[in-house]
């Protein structure tokens, strides 16, 4: 705490001081606790009005200072109505009752005093890593993790069945269906295309509708197989393609 | 000369990197009772250059405090703690749980966020929760450590914290004053109120 | 009961980040004789918990060899063997000895490094030898604790293909999986990662 004469800043070295502890002492409350203090006597005793009295003195003589701590401005006028309160007869007096401004501001000194007193007697106390020393280099306890890992019977053969199965040979057995081959398409679609120089829609090549051949599965591999030939004998240079909008009909005819 | 499971309460204690609850202690060493170790190896330590203390609930050895004049230069010191920060530590300390509006009403002013950020960042202050009040205000307590760092065995060893209380010096203004003056008119709240705040 | 010199030394070396030499020791303690010090600090702690050495003319203290096992703590984590582990484990177990190219041509996937020694970890599986083919590919084989995990008397316990047939283990993928779903049995949440290396 700065036990610099507060009440003399006239003096240039005092002033100076203030000035240096500005940081320190963060606000008006702050300050005048500490003008408290420098009557010497308990908070509970102080008179508010020589206080303030020395406050406002304090603020006149630092009024240089004043937009170091703005706030000290607000103070000082709530302490200057305070003061003015006091002095006003007792029937004049506004309201709220100045007396009551007084002992709560009385009360917030002596608070704040206290906790003051206190954080200077805990900082006095033997402090860790100043006063006393917790050990330098602690072997440190350490904690080793090991895994215990978990597996059953059952997890264990089944998965030995898993890999069996996964890697025995794999047969695809597909049922017999009706198809018409690409060999037997292709065989088919040639020899009809011999037969004339004009287009042929593509479904004309596909076998006449009777007896197996009403089988829609079977129609529809017949006329993918056929479809295939048709690109086939194109490919071949056997056979001209030609379809005159998307999705339309496709024709073809033999290349002469 | 002492028995096994106090030579190894001792040296787990020795041994770790901070101090142990009983607890602690006692999952270390597969669950004996270690309270009465610590009790023996306390009292053993009393009169040596180390001791044995107890700090909320956690046990450390630390050296003698009659000899810091030996081994305090070959130290660094402890960041100091500007006065701001002492006064908040000390204010949370002796009001925990606080909340921040409760440390400025006491200080008087505003207290800079960098203030309280220096209590939690050195492990002595933390948020504790939330005040169930309008805007429900975080509030701070001080932690193990805190305890550690000032030799508290408790929050009980804060110096003259029974006296504070005794003397109504922990309650809020606000209750002193009701105190004082009861029976008398109702106080104009606002207008102290409107007074409090500015200063 | 020590002296202030002893309890000095007592301290310095406590809160010391490393082995100090007497020398070192005397020029903290102002220039003061420590050997005795050191000696009788010694002889004090050789019963303790812990002691007081000498390394190479340093001193330093530490906890008593004989404790050691207690400051070193070992957690269990119990973890569920994965779903590659375990297939290179039944492999193991119903050809061994194998070597990692055997293993991995039955599995039809490569085997990942961490499998096997997962395996080697756990205790189930060990080297046995070396295959006398150009490479010397190690060959692994199951350990009697592999019997003991999984109540085998022996090898010859293991179920045959006929008998996992019969048990519906060797079902087709698909169904076996349904059987999972609906089943919902954890055991076996890896059949999902088909041939996964997840371990």
């Amino acid at each position: 705490m700065n036990e610099a004469d507060l009440f003399t800043p006239a003096r240039p070295a005092e002033a100076d001081k203030l000035h240096l502890e500005l940081d320190g002492w963060e606000g008006p409350l702050d300050l005048l606790l500490d003008l408290a203090r420098r009557q010497k006597v308990d908070l509970r005793q102080i008179s508010i009005l020589a206080l303030v009295d020395q406050y406002l003195a304090f603020i006149e003589a630092e009024r240089m200072r004043l937009e170091l701590a703005a706030d000290y401005l607000v103070m000082a006028a709530w302490l200057a109505y305070l003061k003015s309160a006091l002095l006003l007869p007792r029937e004049e007096q506004p309201d709220p009752d100045p007396e009551e401004l007084a002992l709560r501001l009385q009360l917030r000194l002596q608070r704040l005093g206290a906790m003051r007193e206190a954080a200077a007697r805990l900082m006095a106390r033997d402090r860790l890593g100043r006063d006393v020393f917790a050990r330098g280099a602690p072997e440190g306890l350490r904690l080793d993790r090991r895994t215990r890992w978990q597996c059953d019977w059952f997890g264990l053969v089944s998965s030995y069945g898993q890999v069996q199965l996964r890697t025995q040979p794999v047969v695809h057995m597909v049922r017999e269906r009706p198809v018409m081959t690409l060999d037997s398409a292709l065989e088919r679609v040639s020899a009809l295309l011999g037969i004339t120089l004009d287009w042929m829609e593509l479904r004309e090549f596909l076998p006449a509708r009777d007896g197996d051949w009403t089988e829609p599965r079977l129609r529809r591999s017949a006329l993918a197989s056929s479809f295939v030939a048709a690109l086939e004998l194109a490919k071949q240079g056997r056979a001209h393609l030609r379809q005159d909008v998307t999705f339309g009909p496709l024709h073809l005819r033999r290349v002469a | 000369m002492s028995d096994d499971l106090t030579r190894a309460v001792e040296a787990a204690l020795f041994a770790s990197e901070g101090p142990l609850t009983a607890d602690q202690l006692s999952a270390i060493l597969n669950g004996a009772a270690v309270l009465p170790a610590l009790r023996m190896l306390a009292d053993h330590y009393a009169d040596r250059g180390v001791h044995l203390v107890e700090r909320g609930g956690r046990w450390q050895f630390q050296t003698a405090p009659d000899l810091a004049h030996l081994l305090r230069r070959t130290r660094e010191q402890p960041r100091r703690l500007s006065r701001a920060a002492t006064e908040v530590l000390a204010i949370i300390a002796y009001h925990e749980p606080v909340s921040r509006a409760q440390i400025e009403a006491i200080r008087g002013v505003q207290t800079a966020k960098g203030t309280l950020d220096v209590l939690l960042e050195a492990g002595w202050v933390r948020v504790v929760g939330r005040r169930d009040v309008p805007g429900r205000p975080v509030i701070y307590a001080t932690t193990p450590d805190f305890l550690n760092q000032f030799g508290l065995a408790s929050r009980r060893d804060l110096p003259g914290i029974d006296e504070l209380r005794a003397a109504g010096l922990l309650d809020p203004v606000d209750e002193a004053f009701e105190a004082l003056v009861q029976g008398a008119d109702p106080v104009d709240e606002g207008a102290l109120e409107k007074g409090g705040e500015s200063a």
